[in-house]
């Protein structure tokens, strides 16, 4: 992996801050600040994902669960017990990390297509939960009046004030991430994706650090739930359901499941795709959809963080000399 | 000098119905280059499996510097000082060559997630001393000035020097080499064989697959012939080229040569 | 009958074959060695059509093959044994060698099945004695004699076998190669590619010797191998 | 209310259980049908049957003749969505990894329930019971002649595939692909439309699952996608790539869901169903039919 | 050569899609009009809800535009389709008010994502008339009151419990099974079953409770341990295919105990997919689907009749109950715009002050204290016969 540019980072952070009153200015993206905010959410969770999928070679596709945990310890723990929203995110990840143990320890040691399975087992049974604990959870109508969140006593109820806390977490992860990927245990879990073999005998507990990008992966999204209900103020369980968790999968791949970037890219895209720009097709934005999907699977399979490559690519089969 | 670092005794592998290996005994000495050599198939690699405990061994036992390794996870056995390279190479492609290398630091250094992603002083340091080490054994075996290529699109015969850099780089006590010299051509072999010299000069045992006769027979200080999975003979590299079994079962007979 | 004219072959990124170039005349049996490596399995695979040739040319009857693909060129008469036997180890052993006639299929070709398979048989009659057994649990030798068995069911004019002793016992190479020789006699043209070249080069009237993508030597198999210095370098000796 | 002993009710669950299941055993062969030749999971599996279903509905509606003459009809129309799919999603994709495969299956499934939204709304469709709605009193329990014909026509299913993979050269041919891709083009398998063929012939499959169960339980655009996850579910926990593994995966899953919602807790059903293959998968991680050994051969 | 001509035809379909889209928008604005916004599940879960909604708010748009518009003014909905997903839903919400500023909104039409947007209605100081049933959607129960500014139209399911149990009570019915769809709609049914059956004078036993999924293919396990505990008559709610495979799996198994279903069953198109099962089934309905069984002096006979006419004629497909949901919040906005003008608290107001208001689902009256102003009247009880809908005895 090339290193992650800090430059890009900070570019990155300056179009961020710009963003919200270039959508003032610019006619028709009023609403794009507010979309961004579930864009940075989703954008934890894919991250995570990322790290999963991409490096450690793993598949998940129950992360939807996860995201259910940290929201409904979020939303239970304060509308219904009226403790300190920190204080809830912090116990709906710790929750997260303590069940992403528990499944993770022996799902982990299955491949392929059978640790797909598993993974979605766990997060329909998660599902079936939240849908019938309805003295805890509300049932399918959910919980709805959950407090916002403040920060040092400032309240975090805008759309301009939750875009910019939202998109600091997301850097603030993307940074954190991006220093793992660069570290010994990074390294790690590339290791594990390309070689297990290779991995074990460079002296690496496969199955520990599968367990070890798991978690990470499991409370970045509980995390990601937090922040979610914080913000909407209400979580049901078909928000968490199976096909939110194949969502954020194909979130990774469309941007790219060997890249951070690709990470947030993805999360973006799909948001956008899904919550604005289909929207003018009307009955028609289920097939357009698919359609969109099917497109940038067969053109670009490295999802959009391989599309700089691909133009190098096409402009160079332009030029002559190369061998035929 | 006669210390045993690697003691094989009865090992004995069956895949289903198939024996893999039979009752196989050797012991390895400290400091020496020891091949294993035999026809495709005849156990070998299936051997360093075993050793390198990638699977237990069906009856038999293996013990390194005195310690059985009996049960123990092939990343146990690789901190406790054996490290191996793979007949097919098994780089992680898409990783640099550097970073290959580091990766082999992983089980001499210590670090945890949190740390890792917080990028504390401590991990900065860790990091330095991992980045020195590896960038000292690109060094060693002659590929510093691709440290920052991706290992896959190095040529094979570097790809095999890369599998022995990185291998060296968990700070074995014996390492096992896995026909390193095959697909390389004479002069890289040649090269190869300075390079396993210089690897016993690092205080390493080597253990040796090979097919390449002339590396077995220049480098080896002995040699085990395997055969259908049974050991038909062991001993210095003219011992075996005068076995008239060896010769039978590998080296091919030459009846009516001249 | 095959000649192979100044082929290139990637494999991936990497440049496998440099300009390879080599001919087997009609009914010869034609050997190739060469070092792990050197690219014998690649060259192989492009003549078969199982990897693309980037530049160069190979041509069967002088019929240009190399876009063919590799169902096509068996069509064409050229077969190829490929490198670890690879039978399909899930079916029967009679399943493998009626797949081999895959081409052959249909009420048209009983005959001519029949035919193939009584002439297999007759050259091994062990695979008879196994033919309902699962090709996977045959024994090494016996699924080699199952991989050319299946080969020849395609009725081939040209036979291309990879390494066909490799991990089998002397006594069973020998006699697959005898089989080999039998077969040329009856007019079927051969290129054998042998990790145990001593073997090959005395089956074989004419010999390549191929190191890191290129040819490094050729000539009559009788040269080749009275040859100390080749002997040396790639025979160990 | 005349008696109705526990034996009768236990005798009516396994009943519903093997209905159900010989469903989701039926997506659980499509399944593997394909990933025998391409190591792919086709989650558009679920949509050939809801097409299945959809197309027989219309068909018997315009056309007013026996389902027997229609049956046909439908089928072969799924198929030619089978080709499609394969034509047009799966042979394009530029690096066929396992991976951009499958994700090319989900957008394909997206679009298919997408089309059947807009082509046959949102309500759902019937088609007349085969032989009747008059049921079958046996130990008391009630049997519909439906649901015999569904366990029959899974019975025909496994037998015209196996009598299809064990005694025709295609079918050996198709199991060489799976078994040997290079190795079965060396023979001249051409291995591409082999692929073709394998979708053809799931989707087949798929949709007399749907016309078969549309009867009992009608059709509308949206079930797709909770029957490819059961069949999924089903298969994996037979054993991927095994056909009698495929069938007693779904059977399995379909008892305990019919047992477990009629004895325990119909709430919790799909949980129980769920737990049970969690724990087969942990105590035998390749499912209950493929030996630890042939699942390692596989990459997926 | 890998699928070039695959590719070839992708590349056609990418060519029409993008000409189709540059065709789609382009709809002419007439000057001004009042600007409603509306938020549908027209696709997803809610689909039986919010399709027949989305349809029949735009043709009552339509009907009003052609004929003159309000005191003049043209009338425009924009309708959003919030897939049955709450994040979708609140964004959609938060548009209408934010971005296109319309003076009141109509929708959800699921109870949990109606749940979900009344905070936003109370911040934006915006009136919302919600299409779904749950009394916590206008009922405050920190303070006992409803939310100021938001209202529905659909009778709370506690009215359809209590018609259901009075007429139980008439038939001296008293143990019951109950079966119940996972989904809001089911779980809401569910919850006021349980309530109302478990008050002192209920006079009604629950001897079974089964639950199945909203998609479920195969009831006959639930009906099967229904059947073995022998109850007087069976109550199942939900929404969708899964009532008549209910049916379909009772018959099959020989139940012979009369059936109940929720206000989810009003559509003619279940009878007919029940395909004789249904006969006999006993539904508390609301007057707009059966018009035309109402007795001549039913206060909704002229509106229902109507609008069925309408409905039957555009779309060619039977009405449902929940069409006529959509009907009365927007005909009730539209009612309170005659009278308050563009003016979103005045709007308010009005709503709060409807009065009499003959709608499809019963006669409203909004109070302080009451916005949703339908009382139990607004059901009749129902029952299948001969294929179609009579009023039961």
């Amino acid at each position: 992996m090339k290193k992650i540019s800090r430059k890009g980072l900070l570019i990155l952070a300056a179009g961020l801050a710009a963003f919200p009153w270039l959508a003032k200015v610019v006619p028709g993206l009023g609403s794009y600040p507010e979309v961004m905010i579930y864009a940075g959410i989703y954008s934890l969770i894919t991250m995570g994902l990322s790290v999963l999928v991409g490096f450690a070679g793993q598949i998940s596709l129950g992360h939807a669960a996860f995201f259910g945990i940290g929201a409904y310890a979020s939303a239970v723990g304060t509308a219904t017990y009226n403790l300190d929203p920190w204080l809830c995110l912090i116990l709906g990840a710790l929750l997260s990390l303590l069940v992403a143990l528990a499944i993770g320890v022996p799902t982990l040691k299955l491949k392929g297509h059978y640790l797909a399975m598993a993974t979605l087992a766990f997060g329909i049974i998660v599902f079936i939960i939240f849908n019938e604990e309805v003295d805890i959870t509300g049932g399918p109508d959910g919980l709805s009046r959950i407090p916002g969140l403040s920060l040092f006593g400032l309240k975090l109820n805008t759309t301009m004030s939750y875009f910019y806390f939202v998109w600091t977490v997301v850097l603030l992860v993307f940074w954190f991430c991006a220093n793992l990927l660069e570290s010994r245990i990074g390294r790690a879990f590339r290791a594990v994706h390309g070689s297990e073999v290779a991995a074990m005998a460079m002296g690496i507990n496969i199955s520990s650090h599968k367990v070890q990008a798991f978690v990470l992966s499991a409370v970045l999204a509980s995390l990601a739930g937090s922040l979610y209900v914080h913000y909407i103020n209400f979580i049901n369980p078909s928000t968490c359901n199976l096909f939110f968790s194949v969502k954020l999968i194909i979130m990774i791949v469309m941007g790219g499941t060997h890249s951070l970037w690709g990470a947030i890219l993805g999360a973006v895209l799909i948001t956008f795709l899904s919550n604005v720009w289909l929207h003018a097709f009307q009955e028609w934005e289920v097939l357009i959809y698919g359609a969109v999907l099917l497109i940038i699977v067969i053109f670009l399979p490295d999802g959009l963080a391989g599309l700089p490559e691909k133009i190098k690519g096409w402009a160079g089969r332009g030029q002559p000399g190369k061998a035929s | 000098m006669s210390q045993m670092i690697l003691e094989v005794k009865g090992l004995t592998k069956r895949f289903g119905g198939l024996m893999a290996l039979t009752e196989v005994e050797f012991g390895v000495q400290a400091g020496v280059v020891k091949s294993v050599i035999g026809p495709n198939g005849a156990g070998k690699t299936t051997m360093f499996n075993l050793i390198t405990g990638i699977f237990p061994p069906t009856e038999g036992s293996i013990n390194f510097r005195g310690q059985s390794l009996h049960g123990l996870a092939p990343h146990r056995i690789a901190s406790l000082g054996i490290s191996r390279t793979f007949q097919t190479v098994e780089l992680f492609g898409d990783m640099s060559v550097l970073e290959n290398v580091m990766v082999g630091q992983h089980c001499r250094s210590r670090g945890s997630l949190l740390a890792a992603g917080l990028r504390l002083p401590s991990v900065r340091r860790t990091e330095k001393a991992i980045t020195d080490k590896a960038m000292e054994l690109l060094e060693f075996v002659g590929l510093a000035e691709h440290a920052g290529e991706p290992a896959a699109s190095l040529p094979l015969g570097d790809q095999k020097v890369l599998e022995i850099a990185r291998g060296l780089a968990t700070e074995p006590g014996l390492i096992c080499l896995d026909e390193p010299a095959g697909g390389l051509n004479e002069q890289e072999t040649q090269e190869l064989s300075r390079l396993i010299r210089a690897i016993l000069g690092r205080g390493v045992t080597v253990l040796l697959v090979e097919h390449d006769m002339p590396l077995v027979m220049g480098i080896s200080d002995e040699i085990v012939v395997l055969n259908f999975g049974q050991k038909i003979a062991e001993g210095t590299p003219r011992q075996i080229q005068q076995d008239p079994t060896v010769i039978a079962a590998y080296l091919g007979e030459e009846e009516d040569d001249a | 009958m095959l000649e192979v004219r100044d082929l290139h072959v990637y494999y991936g990124a990497v440049h496998a074959l440099k300009g390879v170039s080599l001919e087997v005349p009609q009914g010869g049996i034609v050997t190739l060695v060469g070092a792990n490596g050197a690219g014998k399995s690649t060259l192989l695979k492009a003549i078969a059509g199982l990897l693309p040739a980037r530049q160069g040319s190979i041509r069967l009857e002088g019929q240009e093959i190399s876009s063919r693909g590799a169902e096509g060129i068996v069509a064409k008469g050229l077969c190829l044994v490929p490198e670890g036997r690879q039978v399909f180890g899930t079916l029967k052993v009679i399943d493998n060698l009626n797949l081999g006639a895959f081409l052959l299929r249909g009420g048209k070709h009983q005959a001519k099945r029949q035919e193939l398979l009584d002439y297999v048989y007759d050259l091994f009659p062990i695979l008879e004695e196994r033919q309902n057994q699962y090709a996977g649990t045959l024994s090494g030798g016996q699924q080699q004699m199952l991989a050319i068995g299946r080969a020849l069911m395609a009725n081939p004019r040209i036979l291309v076998l990879d390494e066909p002793s490799m991990g089998l016992a002397p006594l069973v190479v020998r006699e697959i190669l005898k089989v080999l020789g039998a077969l040329n006699q009856k007019g079927l043209t051969i290129l054998l590619v042998e990790q145990n070249a001593r073997a090959a080069l005395k089956v074989a009237s004419y010999g390549y010797v191929l190191e890191t993508g290129g040819m490094a030597a050729q000539g009559e198999a009788k040269a080749l191998l009275s040859d100390q210095n080749i002997l040396k370098a790639y025979l160990g000796g | 209310m005349e008696q109705y002993t526990l034996a009768t009710q236990l005798v009516q669950y396994l009943i519903a259980g093997l209905t159900i299941g010989s469903i989701y055993a039926m997506v659980a062969i499509g399944f593997n049908i394909i990933y025998n030749v391409t190591e792919i999971i086709n989650f558009a599996q679920g949509e050939f049957v809801m097409l299945g279903g959809l197309i027989m509905a219309t068909l018997c509606h315009w056309l007013g003749v026996p389902f027997f003459l229609v049956l046909p009809l439908a089928m072969l129309a799924v198929t030619g969505i089978g080709v499609m799919l394969d034509r047009l999603a799966i042979r394009p994709v530029r690096q066929p990894t396992v991976m951009t495969l499958i994700m090319a299956t989900i957008a394909a499934s997206i679009l298919l329930k997408g089309a059947a939204m807009l082509l046959w709304g949102k309500d759902p469709y019937d088609v007349a019971a085969f032989s009747g709605r008059v049921p079958i009193m046996f130990l008391g329990a009630s049997i519909q002649p439906q649901n015999l014909w569904v366990m029959g026509i899974l019975g025909v299913v496994v037998a015209v595939l196996t009598h299809f993979f064990g005694n025709t050269i295609v079918g050996k041919a198709m199991i060489a692909c799976a078994d040997n891709p290079s190795a079965a083009r060396l023979v001249g398998i051409n291995v591409r439309r082999m692929v073709l063929l394998s979708f053809a012939l799931s989707a087949g499959i798929g949709a007399l699952a749907g016309i078969v169960i549309t009867p009992l339980s009608l059709m509308d655009y949206d079930r797709g996608a909770m029957l490819a996850v059961k069949g999924f579910g089903a298969l994996i926990l037979g054993g991927l790539g095994s056909f009698p593994g495929a069938v007693l995966g779904g059977l399995l899953l379909g008892g305990i869901e019919s047992f477990g919602a009629g004895l325990v807790s119909s709430a919790y059903k799909d949980v129980f169903a769920l737990v049970f293959l969690l724990l087969v998968l942990f105590i035998k991680p390749s499912g209950l039919l493929r030996s630890g050994a042939v699942a390692k051969m596989k990459r997926f | 050569m890998t699928g070039r001509t695959g590719r070839r035809l992708w590349l056609g379909c990418v060519l029409t899609f993008l000409a189709l889209s540059w065709v789609l928008p382009s709809l002419a604005l007439a000057a001004e009009p009042y600007k409603l916004g509306a938020v549908f599940s027209v696709t997803g879960n809610g689909s039986m809800l919010g399709d027949p909604e989305k349809k029949t708010v735009e043709m009552m748009v339509e009907k009003i535009n052609s004929s003159g518009g309000i005191n003049g003014v043209p009338l425009k909905v924009i309708v959003y389709d919030d897939e049955s997903d709450a994040t979708k839903c609140a964004l959609a919400v938060k548009k209408l008010m934010t971005e296109d500023k319309v003076l009141a909104v109509i929708g959800p039409s699921l109870s949990g994502l109606s749940l979900a947007v009344v905070p936003l209605a109370e911040a934006n100081e915006i009136p919302l008339i919600s299409c779904a049933a749950s009394y916590k959607i206008v009922l405050d129960e920190k303070t006992g009151k409803p939310y100021k500014w938001v209202f529905k139209t659909p009778q709370s399911d506690s009215l359809a419990v209590e018609a259901i149990f009075a007429h139980m009570k008439k038939k001296g019915i008293k143990k019951i099974a109950i079966m119940t769809a996972t989904d809001g709609f089911g779980q809401s049914g569910r919850q006021e079953l349980v309530r109302i059956a478990g008050l002192k004078d209920s006079g009604i036993e629950i001897v079974a409770d089964e639950k199945y999924g909203p998609k479920d293919t195969d009831l006959t396990a639930q009906l099967t341990k229904i059947k073995g505990l022998n109850p007087q008559a069976i109550i199942n709610w939900s929404i969708g295919p899964v009532q008549v495979v209910a049916l379909r799996n009772a018959k099959d198994l020989g139940i012979k105990t009369p059936f109940y279903q929720s206000h989810g069953f009003g559509n003619r198109n279940n009878i007919q997919l029940a395909a004789g099962a249904a006969e006999g089934v006993l539904v508390p309905l609301g007057a707009c689907n059966i018009d035309e069984i109402l007795p001549a002096n039913h206060p909704q006979k002229a509106v229902t009749g109507e609008y069925a006419k309408m409905y039957k004629a555009k779309f060619n497909e039977p009405l449902s109950s929940f069409g006529g949901h959509g009907w009365d919040g927007l005909m009730l906005a539209v009612n309170a715009l005659k009278t308050a003008g563009p003016d979103r608290s005045k709007i308010r107001d009005a709503l709060e002050q409807t009065k009499n208001f003959v709608g499809q689902h019963g006669v409203f009256n909004m109070s302080p204290a009451d916005h949703n102003g339908l009382t139990p009247e607004s059901f009749s009880m129902v029952v299948v016969k001969g294929n179609d809908w009579a009023m039961a005895d």
